[in-house]
């Protein structure tokens, strides 16, 4: 398969983690889209790694899902900070902050 | 791998260390003795401090050049260190009086911050993204400090969507990168572009991406919806420290990417920044005119100076691409003195709760409490960009280096945009000085310290600006 | 060089050195911060005239020039610039006259913080002393957004009920016009590698392609300073709402500052630009002139007749400069020094009244001469100068600035003159007015019955403002004979131009 | 004595007037009224005595000198000096000027002791001295001038005495302000006229480099003809505004506010003169523009007609005398105007006698009427209101109350019409002579003048002095005291026989003059003119004594006999043609509406409603910027993905 499928099929998943962010109201939800989104990188990244015969881009993989994974850590912790005290988690009503 | 890997990076190192010393210490801290956490950071950021001034560190470039160490990284790592340890003064005062005093505050503060010195040594995308998470995640926790304050969980909430979201671009740039290069090592995208064997596109694409990420991190318009609402619910002095240090992080990755990938996307890629510079002078000044909160009115104005400082990165894009990286240091070192003055101020005058923070709060406080209000005064002329003030220099520099390399319009739209800025500027000194009113604020010993410390520096450095602005000019890049 | 030995530098220092030393006292002893912030003034002022004793009044040049590096770092030079011309000069003894007699008029109408009031204001007389003085334009730059500092907070703290727009207005209206000078100053040290007035004056080719542009940037600083019409509103606020010690040293000297800069930056370093704005700038200065006299008549607020009287005034400076002739240019200089003496003596005046009776509503008074006949016989002689009267300084001043711009060959015809004569009348009919207003007519308030006359202290302040409107007045030419060798040097360095342009 | 030796005191002609303000100013309290008066008559008579000298040097040296004093200004070419002026013409009005001026000077103890009394501030009789002492020296600086720019001096220096003496009951006349008023409207209006004296003087320097007499007017002929025009036309404003001619005449009728002795000295006998003495020193110029010319002919010659036809129906006894003096200018500046300037600089020293006579004549008669009106008043217990000592209508019969006044006033009224061998058949007769020869027509206007002139004189000399009284005051008025009835008779004696002066034949004064200047017309002696003007002046009072001699008023209620005749054109000359009105719509309340404009919706609502609106823009930008900040996570993530959006679109354009 052409490296043009794979990254169409990467722009395509990066757009639907954008547009879960924008529409979701539901942080984990949110949280998924942004998976989506690094995902989409990711899978960029094979591609690109796989046509240009470079390690390095498989590398990046590995440490990008790292990462990911202590910042989902980070943000659940936080999520469940604010449902303690708000008993929700709509991202919609954290709107105390604006001006 | 040798010695000279780990003394290229050692400020880092010595930073990061401290930061699990201090993690491990915490633990062995009785509750209310939570101060020597404190103390311990600031002897590490003290040591970091001394390590970047001393020169230790061996240049050129480490771990297989995944690292490198030149003048502009050291000068980073000594104005992280500094700014680091300001901000723990300010911090240490501040959770004292909001009994609040924890360990882990201390080793977020330190993982940040070595995250940001990373983040100047950086010479590998690899290395970007990490130091780009390493300095942000211990922020989005610190964002949220106050646990069971709800304005601090919005913070922390915001930072950490918005954050998470801009780090996608910046990965997807990345891979973008990666594929026009077949490289993320800067040295290897410099050699693809030179032997035309890169993907212009891709590169053009990942290149304009990675400008929005780090735009993101340096609060520049339209990417700045966060700051507002997270400077104003963060912990005051976690605001300070962020507002004089991220800012100065985003700037030293971008410095760093667009001297390499100017070269051949500069026709592109600098309209698009002088767009982020105009768009952040103006929107920044107009909104900060309307505020009436001291601390949002402060964020407005970090945005603000962003877009100053993103004139300076136009001009990267020309013959006179060391002036400007050495006004833009000299820049960020003056903000950053003044900045974390202002906010020492703030934190003197903030109330348990987070009350004390509008405007009307400071009403005769310049009166009351002359030391402070001179320094505050010092500080607002600062960001004016009045003489006398390092504030003055940077702008002059600045707009030198604009003109310099032909940016007449921008230079325009700057002093327009520092007209607008003298108004809500002397807003606050007209609260602080002209009107009366009961405002109070706390004698501590360090937030005098650092308030009246940094005015004099503002001022005294502005008598003789010449050192450290030879200091700035010397702290070159090593351009792969 | 010895620099101990410059009175130059005294005279640029000894108020900061005066404020600092007021600075130690402790705030409770009003008369020792009183008297040290004087003797500071008085210091200045002496210092002020070993620097005429030492000037050589022959030469148009600067003289006592210092100059020291202070950066050269990264392709950026700038000097510790000072000198002095017989233009310069004036402007410093102007200052050094004018500070300790406002600073006198603050003995009773500052009461509270004192300290910060004296301060600020040794500070401001060292800024402004500065702007003359500097030879390096980042330097005369500096000293120029400096004075805005302590006279914003003159205003800010010791103004009247609306200070706070006034101050703020102050501030920005100014900056408005100086931050595009910065940006003509950066420029012009760019392209020549300097910032040195004397070495861009050398070089003045070298950004003489730009030099419509610069002329503008660095005409829209001066003009809002003067100020000139229509940039003129913030004037009245300022000085409406400083305390009178600030409204004289804003009138009698601030404004000053703008004339001075068109004389020595714009003139010299833009002369092709000069010649080709001066009909322009001459004809804004005629309807300064003019407006300024027609809106001085329907105040009803003493102070801000007063005010608007300014714009008047300096609009035949104005003029004056912009005729560029020997005679309506010395003239503009001297009628600069003029305008200070007259209207800081008019400020000096009202404030007086005002302190009798807390109100400048011209409405409130009537009559008064009866009940003070000395400051009714005082401010009479101030209004006849301001009036220009013959035989005072005013006269002396209008007439040659008219006398040079009506056959002035930059200006081309004689209209320009002819309509600001015009003012003459006009400032006769706004000054009696005034006068009238206040002094004439029956006693129609009975608190003003028992309003005191002059005190010893009062008088000492007006005094030594009249002998100098009649030493200017009757015998003018000691004056003239500082000012004549400078401007000839300064019309030389501009007309030659005029000659390649035509 | 030689001319070397007296003509450098003439700086003492202004130095004595000054040196009477200084000893005044300072120990003045001390001398008390009489040490006051005496120490200014003593000034003015120094001057007088100086004067005097200097005439003894002319008549050895009649081509006079100049004496320079000292630097002035020096600025480039522009070199002036103080410098003065000796010569036949300047002597001659210095003469006119301290003579008359000690005369008043003496009289004025004696009016102003009791004006300051009636005026409740007897404190304010040193100011006046001071005034009056500072008019005198600035006249002096204005006639010695050696050029122009010094004369200048003079000349707005006697305009600053004028305002302050217009003004010196500054609380009193109409709603409290009418004496301010008019004092500031004396200055104003002169302002106008210096207006013309500054651009001629301008227009003067730029064409012949100079300032001073003795280089310009040898040279005067050499200007291009406009530039002469020009000159002269300025310098006619500027005549227009001092010598109150047409149209800038305003002012002197309401300078009658000021004391009586300031009437006679600055409004009547000096200060007014200036500008017929101006255009007799500028001679030279004139001559080289006749347009110039004959501008300042008609307009001295319509002055006199004009003003003399508000002069028959005024009824204030001062307001009268003050037309006839815009009137009697008239006939003066007509006079240099044709270059008759002997003519002119006689009728101006014979006008300054018999004016100065009638005006103090006048003072007296006020002063016997508020003594009058005391006596009555103390009699009857009060009852102040309402009483103006000036109105004629209220007077009559004053001849045996007052009869040495009434001699003298009726010596200067007969000299004022004209009527042989009084001063004024003679100086007039010289004017409608040269008159004869240069424009029959303005011959004619005059003519007409002088017989308005004769008859106002009989007018006013029937309702004060004949008849019987008409008010109370009148009934009970009495004599003035001896200091001021000497210089009254010296006045009339000078009034009565000052033609001598240049008699038909023996030309006294023309050949004193001619040293000086060269008039343009010499008008000798006509027997069939003099003969006109005699049997015109002689008609002239028959037919005022017709009028108002024959069947004295009774009553101060009745109707003027001359209302009666001419209706509605009486109504017109009583409110002096509308002339006040019209200038009023004319130029003061549109000025002052268009300042008013300029102050409020022009000043503060266009001009700093930009500056404001700017502010507020910015406000407005910055609020909607700040709305934009709604707070929703989502909408940051969708402002960051719009400007993603941007730049690609950008790039993607590129």
């Amino acid at each position: 398969m052409p490296l043009s499928y794979y990254l169409i099929l990467s722009a395509i998943m990066f757009l639907i983690g954008i547009l879960g962010v924008l529409l979701r109201r539901n942080p984990l939800i949110m949280f998924m889209s942004l998976e989506l989104m690094f995902n989409a990188a990711n899978l960029a990244f094979v591609a690109f790694a796989a046509y240009h015969q470079a390690l390095s881009g498989q590398l990046f993989v590995f440490f990008v899902m790292t990462v990911a994974a202590a910042e989902v850590a980070v943000g659940l912790a936080l999520m469940v900070a604010i449902f303690r005290t708000r008993h929700t988690i709509d991202v919609d009503e954290l709107s105390m902050l604006q001006g | 791998m040798s010695i000279n890997d780990f003394l290229a990076i050692l400020p880092v190192l010595v930073v990061l260390v401290t930061g699990v010393l201090v993690m491990v210490a915490d633990v062995f801290l009785p509750e209310g003795r939570k101060g020597i956490a404190a103390l311990l950071s600031g002897l590490g950021l003290a040591a970091g401090l001394g390590a970047a001034l001393a020169a230790v560190p061996s240049t050129g470039t480490a771990f297989a050049g995944m690292v490198v160490a030149d003048g502009f990284s050291l000068f980073l790592d000594a104005l992280f260190a500094a700014v680091g340890l300001v901000g723990i003064g300010l911090a240490y005062d501040y959770f004292k009086r909001m009994r609040l005093q924890r360990g882990e505050y201390y080793t977020l503060l330190l993982f940040s911050i070595g995250g940001m010195m990373l983040m100047g040594h950086a010479n590998d995308l690899v290395m970007f993204f990490l130091a780009l998470e390493l300095l942000s995640i211990p922020l989005y926790i610190l964002s949220g400090f106050f646990r069971a304050r709800l304005a601090s969980q919005e913070a922390a909430l915001k930072y950490f969507l918005l954050g998470a979201f801009s780090s996608g671009f910046v990965l997807y740039g990345i891979a973008m990168v990666f594929g026009g290069t077949a490289s993320i090592n800067l040295e290897g995208i410099v050699a693809a572009v030179r032997d035309g064997s890169a993907n212009l596109t891709f590169l053009l694409v990942g290149a304009a991406l990675l400008v929005v990420g780090f735009a993101f991190k340096v609060s520049a318009v339209p990417f700045h919806a966060w700051t507002p609402d997270v400077y104003e619910g963060a912990p005051s002095p976690l605001t300070g420290f962020m507002s004089s240090a991220t800012k100065a992080a985003g700037f030293a990755a971008l410095i760093r990417l667009l001297l390499v990938v100017f070269p051949a996307l500069g026709e592109n890629l600098a309209p698009v920044v002088s767009g982020l510079a105009a768009l952040t002078m103006i929107a920044g000044n107009l909104i900060a005119l309307v505020q009436t909160n001291i601390k949002r009115l402060l964020a407005y104005s970090s945005i603000a100076h962003a877009g100053y400082l993103l004139i300076g990165l136009v001009a990267v894009n020309s013959s006179a691409a060391g002036d400007a990286v050495a006004a833009m240091l000299f820049y960020l070192v003056g903000y950053a003195i003044a900045n974390l003055g202002a906010w020492s101020v703030v934190v003197a005058a903030e109330q348990a709760e987070g009350r004390g923070l509008e405007l009307e709060d400071y009403s005769g406080l310049g009166r009351k409490y002359p030391w402070l209000g001179v320094a505050m005064l010092v500080f607002m002329l600062s960001f004016i960009g009045v003489p006398l003030t390092l504030g003055f220099w940077g702008k002059l520099y600045l707009f030198r280096v604009a003109l310099e390399s032909g940016l007449f319009g921008l230079a325009v739209i700057g002093i327009a945009a520092s007209l607008v800025s003298a108004y809500y500027y002397l807003r606050v000194v007209v609260y602080m000085f002209f009107r009366d009113g009961e405002g109070v604020a706390r004698r501590d010993v360090w937030l005098n310290l650092i308030a009246i410390g940094s005015a004099a520096a503002v001022v005294l450095m502005a008598l003789v600006p010449g050192d450290l602005l030879q200091v700035a000019a010397q702290a070159v890049l090593r351009v792969p | 060089m010895n620099l101990s030995n410059n009175p130059l530098l005294w005279v640029t220092f000894l108020p900061l050195a005066g404020a600092l030393l007021v600075a130690l006292l402790p705030d409770a002893r009003r008369s020792w911060i009183r008297w040290t912030a004087m003797a500071a003034a008085l210091a200045t002022f002496a210092a002020s005239l070993w620097l005429l004793a030492g000037f050589d009044p022959s030469s148009g040049q600067m003289q006592m020039v210092i100059q020291v590096p202070w950066l050269r770092v990264a392709g950026i030079s700038i000097d510790f610039a000072l000198g002095v011309d017989g233009i310069t000069l004036l402007m410093v003894l102007l200052t050094a006259f004018l500070v300790p007699l406002a600073m006198l008029s603050a003995w009773s109408g500052v009461r509270e913080r004192v300290k910060g009031f004296m301060i600020l204001f040794l500070l401001l007389e060292t800024g402004l002393i500065g702007v003359f003085l500097a030879l390096d334009l980042v330097l005369f730059y500096i000293f120029w957004e400096f004075t805005l500092v302590p006279m914003y907070f003159l205003i800010g703290l010791w103004g009247y009920s609306r200070r706070i727009y006034a101050a703020l207005k102050f501030f920005i209206f100014t900056m408005f016009g100086s931050l595009l000078m910065l940006l003509a100053i950066i420029f012009m040290g760019l392209q020549a590698g300097t910032f040195n007035y004397t070495d861009l004056l050398a070089q003045r080719e070298l950004f003489a392609g730009a030099q419509l542009w610069l002329f503008f940037a660095f005409a829209l600083a001066f003009a809002i300073k003067v100020p000139m019409f229509p940039l003129h509103t913030w004037l009245p606020d300022a000085h409406v709402e400083a305390p009178t010690a600030g409204s004289v040293i804003l009138a009698g000297i601030m404004l000053k500052m703008g004339a001075y800069g068109f004389l020595r930056y714009n003139l010299p370093l833009f002369p092709e630009a000069t010649l080709r704005a001066a009909p322009w700038l001459a004809g804004l200065a005629v309807v300064g002139i003019l407006y300024g006299a027609a809106t001085a008549f329907a105040q009803k607020d003493a102070k801000r007749l007063v005010a608007y009287s300014s714009v008047s005034h300096l609009g035949f400076v104005m003029l004056g400069i912009f005729a560029l002739t020997q005679q309506s240019v010395a003239g503009g200089v001297l009628q600069m020094v003029n305008h200070g003496l007259s209207t800081g003596a008019l400020f000096l005046v009202v404030g007086m009244l005002y302190e009798r009776r807390h109100t400048r509503d011209m409405a409130a008074y009537g009559g008064i001469w009866k009940v003070v006949p000395v400051l009714g016989a005082l401010m009479l002689a101030v209004v006849l100068s301001s009036a220009a009267l013959p035989g005072t300084n005013g006269f002396v001043g209008e007439f040659t600035i008219l006398l040079g711009s009506f056959g002035a060959p930059a200006l081309g015809t004689p209209w320009f003159a002819g309509l600001a004569t015009v003012g003459v009348i006009l400032a006769a009919v706004y000054l009696l007015h005034l006068y009238e207003r206040l002094f004439l007519g029956p006693l129609t308030h009975e608190e003003n019955r028992q309003m005191p006359d002059l005190n010893l202290r009062e008088v000492l302040i007006l005094v030594p403002i009249l002998v100098m409107v009649f030493w200017i007045g009757l015998y003018p030419q000691p004056f003239l004979d500082l000012i004549n060798p400078s401007v000839e040097t300064l019309l030389q360095s501009v007309l030659p131009a005029a000659v390649a342009m035509h | 004595m030689t001319a070397e030796t007296l003509f450098p005191l003439v700086p003492w002609v202004v130095l004595i007037p000054l040196a009477g303000i200084l000893i005044n100013l300072l120990a003045g309290r001390a001398l008390g009224e009489r040490g006051v008066g005496l120490v200014a008559s003593l000034a003015a008579l120094g001057s007088f005595a100086v004067s005097v000298l200097l005439a003894v040097g002319l008549a050895q040296q009649p081509e006079g000198q100049s004496l320079l004093l000292a630097r002035w200004m020096s600025i480039g070419s522009l070199n002036v000096d103080w410098a003065f002026r000796v010569d036949t013409l300047s002597v001659t009005m210095m003469l006119v000027v301290s003579g008359v001026g000690t005369l008043i000077h003496i009289y004025s103890i004696g009016y102003m002791h009791d004006d300051t009394r009636h005026n409740g501030d007897p404190a304010r009789f040193r100011r006046f001295f001071l005034y009056l002492n500072l008019f005198i020296a600035a006249m002096m600086v204005l006639v010695s001038a050696d050029n122009y720019l010094m004369m200048f001096v003079g000349w707005e220096g006697v305009g600053l005495c004028s305002y302050l003496l217009i003004g010196f009951w500054f609380e009193k006349g109409e709603a409290g302000l009418g004496n301010a008023r008019a004092a500031k409207k004396a200055f104003v209006v002169n302002r106008i006229g210096d207006l013309g004296f500054l651009i001629a003087m301008f227009t003067m320097f730029w064409a012949f480099g100079s300032l001073s007499f003795g280089e310009v007017l040898p040279r005067a002929a050499e200007a291009a003809p406009a530039v002469l025009l020009a000159i002269t036309l300025f310098f006619l404003l500027a005549v227009t505004g001092k010598s109150a001619q047409l149209p800038l005449f305003t002012w002197l009728p309401d300078a009658m506010a000021g004391p009586t002795p300031v009437s006679a000295l600055i409004h009547a006998a000096t200060m007014v003169t200036a500008g017929v003495y101006l255009v007799a020193r500028s001679l030279p110029i004139f001559a080289a523009a006749p347009a110039a010319q004959s501008a300042v002919l008609w307009v001295g010659a319509l002055t006199a007609l004009f003003a003399a036809t508000i002069a028959v129906a005024q009824t204030d006894i001062k307001r009268v005398l003050a037309f006839s003096t815009i009137s009697q200018l008239g006939f003066m500046v007509a006079a240099v105007g044709m270059g008759a300037v002997v003519a002119g600089m006689f009728h101006l020293i014979t006008h300054a006698f018999f004016k100065a006579l009638l005006f103090l004549g006048a003072g007296s008669v006020i002063l016997g009427m508020e003594r009058g009106h005391e006596r009555h008043a103390q009699a009857h217990d009060g009852h102040h209101g309402g009483f103006d000592p000036q109105d004629m209508r209220f007077m009559g019969g004053l001849r045996s109350r007052m009869p040495v006044t009434f001699w003298v006033y009726l010596i200067g009224g007969l000299a004022l019409a004209g009527v042989a061998p009084l001063s004024g058949f003679f100086s007039k007769d010289e004017i409608l002579a040269a008159a004869e020869q240069v424009s029959p027509a303005v011959f004619v206007v005059l003519l007409i003048a002088a017989l308005l002139t004769a008859f106002y004189v009989a007018r006013q000399l029937a309702l004060v002095f004949f008849g019987q009284g008409r008010s109370e005051a009148a009934r009970a008025a009495t004599e003035s005291s001896p200091v001021i009835t000497v210089p009254l008779g010296i006045l009339a004696a000078l009034a009565a026989v000052g033609g001598a002066l240049n008699l038909p034949g023996s030309h006294l004064l023309g050949d004193w003059l001619h040293h000086t200047v060269e008039p343009l017309v010499e008008a000798g002696f006509n027997p069939l003119t003099a003969g006109i003007a005699l049997v015109i002046a002689l008609a002239g009072l028959g037919l005022g004594w017709l009028l108002y001699g024959r069947s004295p008023l009774t009553r101060a209620e009745e109707p003027d006999p001359l209302a009666v005749r001419l209706k509605g054109l009486f109504t017109w000359l009583r409110r002096k043609w509308y002339v006040d009105e019209i200038y009023n719509a004319l130029f003061v309340t549109p000025y002052t509406r268009l300042s008013q404009m300029l102050a409020g919706p022009v000043d503060q609502g266009l001009i700093d409603g930009v500056v404001n609106g700017a502010g507020g823009m910015a406000r407005l930008l910055g609020n909607l910027g700040r709305s934009l900040q709604n707070g929703y996570v989502r909408s940051y993530a969708l402002i960051m993905l719009v400007g993603v959006a941007l730049i690609f679109t950008f790039l993607l354009a590129r």
